[in-house]
């Protein structure tokens, strides 16, 4: 590909095909869809944070005549190692079935228990109370620091530190540790003239999206079950179900609605496989949602963290060693993304000397979900508040100090491989000429700089592209659409095939209508599925191609094809894309393209992002004043939902800088469950959030693609901040920067 | 959500009959922005709503020699956009419109906001700051009770069983007064008050305080009055040594507490700086008028 | 027992059986099928569920059915005309002012009544208008940019 | 000969940081591995994604490359 090429539609700013049925509320979420002689669902949940459950009687739900079935862990089939097709970890599986309804323990205050099924949403609710359940209420392990004190209580009998050089033996709250080097980091200090060491610490803070989780399911015996709901994968789904319930994956048809946000929060399952238990007991269609405080209470949170950054430099700005140790919260079950942390913290660097290790820390809290660039935020706000810093002490413009140390290409990561064409110097070039960072700064005020690192990946898309005899067509795809990818979709289809993408209908088919799609995550649609629409639609050319010469009874070599038009090379005959669908059926029936892919070569996005923030310095009452998002999207598809997906992570890691977190009472349970005291920004909280879209092309993407999805959410915190730092003149060190934190810091200081 | 029976009566004393022999525990619901909530709570107790928006006059506000008779139950929306209360009484207004979004305005109440009596109203302090009177109608007759009487702890007010609020009546200031309302949250809208406080002063024409009148909120059980800042501010003009005794006044009158939306200390003291920053503007509206 | 409330709907005479304690955003979504309006929190705080009632905008969780008896309601089912959408409608396409979508129908309806207010908002009166309406895909700005273009469209149109 | 780098969570396993390996793709890497690092089958080397000369491949099983290939595992991304 070449950066010089020109494009019809690509780098437009279509509208969206699926924007009709949004704003006149014809689209259909997980809650919108009832079916005839349907019930509804209602989950009892734990009110400790931490017991074992010594009894648990659900006779008295199932003999009232209003409930249809009742729900418990013995329900799940004992997950075999057969039961594993789908290649699960059998300890993940075990893991997520006592997650959606709890086995022996509860491990957080809204831990599902068990189900009921009834005519109404009020009867199930009601017949909630018929269920008795018996406690040894157990003290809750609510910090990383109480997690891992010496006798804490521990929250898997048969949790062995994994990852450790000797194995092991006793049962511990760190379900695993990592490391990564790249030199000496003790060389590097020995070299450094200035040095920086400090703790930083993140609340566990939520995804926020707006649609609570919901599904609608019907068993059925003779043919594949019905699942409805919104999620970023629904062939995971399927997966996960199938193996909970010891299914078929051909017994599950599992229908992507619309989906009102997920931001990572929405690659797992809660409702669904309890659903589908009630409905194979009632016989009839079961409706399950989650109130907003389920979701808080009981939905993915993104992990807490607890870390040191040591970071030493030579006088002239030269990073001879960076250091960072990681804690992260996994919530009752381990997987915090620790891993994807220690990967990403000094990404942005071209260090000789690194050390990074990281641990996974379970605790008496939600199981903690995926989060736009799950890891990357809790790690990255340490070391770039740390680099932030080291430009004070070395009273170097922070720009300078990270130009003089930006990965770039063949830079060797920490994690491993050399970096190829990467857009970090561009980024920070193009914020030094920024309006923003010109510009003066009023009273009370501080400005702050942070770069940010996500990987973006590649995977698993399968597409298929069918055209009718008018010549328009549909785009059956199997990547849900969370945020406009649909139109990149088109657009890219309508770019290859050289039509108007109006033509082209997008679709995103259900499980039994397009083959595997890995999850919509790791920014990967517009990248991979992109991917298989482009080979999709080069293959619907080679047959015009063929169509074209059957019709001029030439070969197809004798056929070029330009902007939907098909050349007789041997003659100036030529013919449209429509017109030779017209006569498909007398070529050999109609056309139809498909690619199935495993994309290799996913392009990492690095941005940098400019904060000016005023803090009253009688209230520690913070104000955004000004916001500048730049990122390297490779190329973009669709320059407005690119700037979107800068601006809304910029705005999620704004809140999750500013003022949101759970708030917890000392048995554990969350004060704060709902969205007046979780306080996620409003539109009355925000300045305009200015973008610039970077564009260093990735060379394995036919037209440069890189992710763009997550990168915008990791510069936040530490560029939010570096800015309060600035403003009071005291470092940040803990998030969020609420009011009565900042104010007590002030006046401490006096 | 828990069972309810419903009536919308259409007069005071059909209103004032449901409420004296309900069966269940009553509740007076005007916008319900509070009501609906509480009653969707689980194991919330059956409730028996008697809805007083359908009531002549209970939505409406006149003027007369005595001053401003407000209808409960008119909705704040409708409260705010009223030209003629907000020239005489803006601080009030100001908290009025601090009540949640434009959706919980178009349906909230001053009445229901007093009758709920959260610690942290924000209409409470501004309608102690301005004398508020409630009228008060029951089985018993009618009897008046100064706001600051009316709410008697967390949630509960002194209505007896059968009474209803009927009305509120804010006495005509006199010339040369004004008020203003502050309170903190960390965000600028949709939150709950962390602290407020309001100030109605009265100014001669060299800007000496004749009267004053302070109310803080969310720093105690129920809003309460100031009365050491009342002392600070009379007799004088409102200088910066007169903004500070009365900040540290009012930082003394608190008796806070710590939960999820701010610490003792904190609301001690940002309820001071409030106090000194509305009594600033009050006193600059005071100023306009005499 | 349930109650027998009518009300016009969108222009329509619709009348609806509902116990009092059910709320109208489950009576629209529920009884009546009326599945654009969403519910984000069931608690006022969010905006999803907005509707006009009687010429106020409100959320539709924290109004009883019952309640509804003789009003006037729209919905975002009411504010495009067959399939001429309104000015406000179009704006939200043109600016990409919505990702995810959830949040959008509440954000129309709410759009309009700033505009049937204010026709000529300030970015600071619409966004203090707005604050009732979350949404967390799009941080905002485009939503802002889709409302004042909207506005200015809607004045030179009046 | 292509190099095959282990990051410093596998030289916990392999007490070495590179090699040189005669394989020219993903199936005779294994193969050559295995012969090679006798603890090779505790790293579980199948559950992680190849990078081929900066290149992240998620699934490398029909992955080849030429003598001159940098080669590294690493943990597969999922996310966000």
């Amino acid at each position: 590909m070449s950066e010089a090429r020109e494009y019809q539609h690509i780098g437009q700013r279509t509208i969206r095909p699926d924007g009709f049925d949004k704003v006149t509320g014809k689209a259909n979420y997980g809650a919108d869809l009832s079916l005839p002689g349907m019930i509804w669902g209602a989950i009892l949940r734990s009110p400790h944070a931490h017991a074992k459950i010594t009894a648990l009687d659900v006779s008295q739900a199932e003999a009232h005549p209003d409930v249809f079935a009742v729900a418990t862990y013995q329900d799940f089939p004992s997950v075999n190692a057969e039961a594993l097709a789908a290649g699960t970890a059998r300890k993940d599986l075990v893991d997520t079935a006592a997650n959606v309804l709890a086995d022996t323990k509860v491990l957080y205050h809204g831990h599902a228990i068990a189900a009921v099924a009834a005519r109404t949403e009020a009867a199930a609710q009601a017949a909630l109370d018929l269920i008795t359940v018996a406690y040894d209420v157990m003290e809750p392990v609510l910090t990383i620091d109480a997690a891992i004190k010496d006798g804490a209580p521990v929250l898997h009998d048969d949790m062995m530190t994994q990852g450790l050089a000797e194995p092991a033996s006793v049962a511990s709250n760190i379900a695993a540790r990592m490391e990564l080097k790249k030199g000496d980091v003790a060389v590097g200090f020995a070299d450094a003239d200035v040095i920086v060491e400090r703790a930083y610490e993140t609340p566990t803070v939520h995804q926020g999206y707006i649609e609570p989780h919901a599904t609608t399911v019907r068993f059925d015996d003779n043919g594949p079950s019905m699942i409805w709901c919104p999620t970023q994968g629904h062939f995971d789904v399927r997966a996960r179900v199938a193996q909970l319930l010891n299914m078929e994956l051909g017994q599950i048809k599992v229908v992507a609605s619309e989906i009102g946000g997920g931001f990572g929060g929405k690659t797992t399952v809660y409702l669904e496989p309890v659903a589908l238990i009630l409905s194979k007991k009632s016989g009839r269609p079961v409706k399950m949602t989650m109130s907003r405080e389920d979701v808080f209470r009981a939905s993915g949170p993104a992990s807490a963290s607890q870390s040191t950054v040591k970071i030493g430099a030579k006088s002239d700005g030269t990073i001879t060693a960076m250091q960072a140790s990681l804690h992260y919260e996994a919530g009752a079950f381990k997987g915090s993304p620790m891993g994807p942390g220690c990967m990403t913290i000094f990404t942005p660097y071209d260090v000789e000397n690194m050390y990074v290790e990281g641990f996974d820390v379970v605790v008496n809290k939600p199981k903690a979900a995926a989060y736009r660039a799950p890891g990357a935020p809790q790690a990255e706000f340490a070391a770039e508040m740390a680099v932030n810093e080291l430009a004070s002490k070395l009273g170097m413009d922070p720009i300078d100090l990270r130009l003089k140390n930006a990965a770039k290409e063949g830079t060797q990561t920490i994690y491993g491989p050399k970096l190829k064409t990467v857009g970090l110097e561009a980024c920070l070039l193009a914020a030094q000429s920024s309006p923003h960072y010109q510009s003066a700064l009023k009273d009370n005020a501080g400005r702050g700089l942070a770069a940010g690192f996500w990987f973006n990946i590649g995977g698993q898309s399968s597409v298929m592209i069918h055209l009718n005899p008018d010549g328009t067509g549909s785009i059956i795809e199997g990547s849900p659409d969370i945020g406009g990818s649909r139109a990149s979709m088109q657009m890219m289809a309508a770019e290859v095939l050289g039509v108007a993408p109006a033509t082209l209908n997008p679709i995103v088919a259900d499980t039994e209508h397009v083959a595997y799609n890995q999850t919509t995550g790791g920014s990967r649609t517009t990248f991979a599925t992109g991917m298989a629409v482009i080979e999709a639609a080069e293959d619907i050319i080679e047959q015009l191609k063929a169509r074209a010469a059957e019709l001029w009874n030439v070969t197809p070599e004798q056929v070029d094809y330009q902007n939907g038009i098909a050349l007789n090379l041997s003659s100036d005959d030529h013919l449209s894309l429509a017109e030779i669908c017209a006569k498909a059926e007398k070529t050999g029936g109609q056309i139809t393209g498909r690619a199935n892919i495993n994309a290799r070569g996913a392009g990492p996005s690095f941005a940098v992002h400019l904060c000016d923030i005023e803090v009253d310095p009688e209230t520690g009452k913070t104000d955004v004043l000004r916001y500048t998002a730049i990122q390297d999207a490779g190329k973009a598809i669709h320059p407005s939902y690119v700037e979107g997906q800068f601006q809304g992570g910029a705005v999620q890691g704004i809140g999750w800088a500013l003022n949101e977190e759970y708030v917890y009472s000392a048995d554990g349970v969350m004060e704060n469950a709902g969205f007046l005291d979780y306080r996620i920004p409003l539109a009355s909280d925000l300045p305009e959030i200015e973008t610039i879209i970077v564009e260093v092309p990735n060379s394995f993407h036919p037209f440069g693609v890189r992710g763009v999805g997550e990168t915008g959410i990791v510069p936040p915190l530490a560029a939010v901040g570096t800015a309060v730092s600035e403003a009071i003149g005291l470092p940040v060190t803990s998030l969020p920067c609420s009011p009565p934190k900042l104010l007590k810091m002030i006046m401490e200081q006096g | 959500m828990a069972a309810l029976t419903y009536h919308a009566p259409d007069s005071i004393d059909a209103a004032i009959a449901l409420l004296a022999d309900a069966s269940s525990p009553p509740k007076v619901m005007s916008g319900g922005t509070d009501l609906i909530i509480q009653m969707q709570r689980p194991k919330a107790p059956d409730t028996f709503v008697v809805d007083v928006k359908k009531i002549p006059g209970m939505r409406e506000a006149e003027w007369s020699d005595d001053g401003l008779t407000l209808g409960p139950a008119m909705s704040c929306s409708e409260f705010t956009k009223r030209g003629d209360i907000k020239s005489v009484f803006p601080g009030l207004v100001e908290a009025a419109y601090l009540i949640g979004s434009t959706q919980v305005q178009g349906r909230a109440s001053l009445g229901g906001n007093l009758c709920n009596a959260s610690p942290a109203a924000d209409t409470i302090p501004a309608l102690m700051a301005n004398h508020a009177i409630c009228v008060i109608q029951g089985p018993g007759g009618t009897r008046h009770v100064p706001v600051e009487a009316f709410v008697t702890g967390v949630g509960k007010n002194c209505l007896e069983k059968g009474e209803l609020l009927a009305a509120l009546i804010l006495p005509k200031p006199t010339p040369g007064t004004s008020d203003a309302y502050l309170r903190f949250i960390p965000r600028t809208e949709m939150d709950i008050a962390v602290a407020g406080a309001a100030v109605s002063l009265t100014l001669d024409h060299k800007g000496v305080c004749q009267r004053a009148r302070v109310a803080i909120g969310a720093v105690a059980p129920t809003a309460i009055l100031v009365p050491e800042a009342e002392e600070i501010l009379v007799g004088q003009p409102i200088s910066d040594d007169v903004l500070e005794r009365l900040a540290k006044a009012a930082s003394d009158a608190a008796s806070p507490i710590t939960d999820r939306r701010g610490t003792v200390e904190f609301r001690r003291q940002v309820v001071g700086v409030l106090t000194k920053r509305a009594a600033l503007i009050a006193a600059e509206r005071a100023g306009d008028q005499s | 027992m349930k109650t027998h409330v009518s009300t016009t709907l969108n222009g329509d005479a619709v009348e609806f059986l509902c116990t009092p304690s059910e709320t109208l955003l489950h009576v629209l979504r529920n009884e009546i099928g009326l599945t654009g309006t969403k519910e984000g929190c069931g608690s006022g705080d969010c905006g999803a569920c907005s509707v006009m009632l009687d010429g106020a905008l409100v959320c539709s969780c924290l109004v009883l059915g019952v309640e509804a008896e003789g009003s006037q309601i729209e919905t975002v089912e009411g504010i495009a005309h067959q399939d001429k959408l309104h000015v406000i409608q179009e704006k939200f396409l043109e600016h990409a002012a919505l990702q995810c979508g959830i949040c959008t129908p509440g954000l129309i309806v709410s759009t309009k009544a700033l505009l049937e207010e204010n026709p000529q908002p300030t970015e600071e009166e619409a966004r203090y208008y707005l604050a009732g309406n979350l949404c967390r895909c799009t941080g905002y700005d485009k939503i802002i940019k889709a409302v004042m273009d909207a506005a200015d469209v809607m004045r030179q149109g009046a | 000969m292509a190099v095959v780098f282990f990051s410093s969570e596998l030289e916990n396993f392999f007490s070495c940081e590179q090699l040189q390996v005669t394989a020219v793709n993903y199936r005779e890497l294994l193969v050559e591995l295995r012969e090679r690092l006798p603890n090779v089958a505790d790293a579980n080397l199948e559950a992680l994604a190849l990078v081929i000369d900066g290149e992240i491949v998620q699934e490398p099983f029909l992955a080849t490359f030429d003598p001159a290939s940098e080669l590294h595992f690493i943990q597969k991304i999922a996310a966000g």
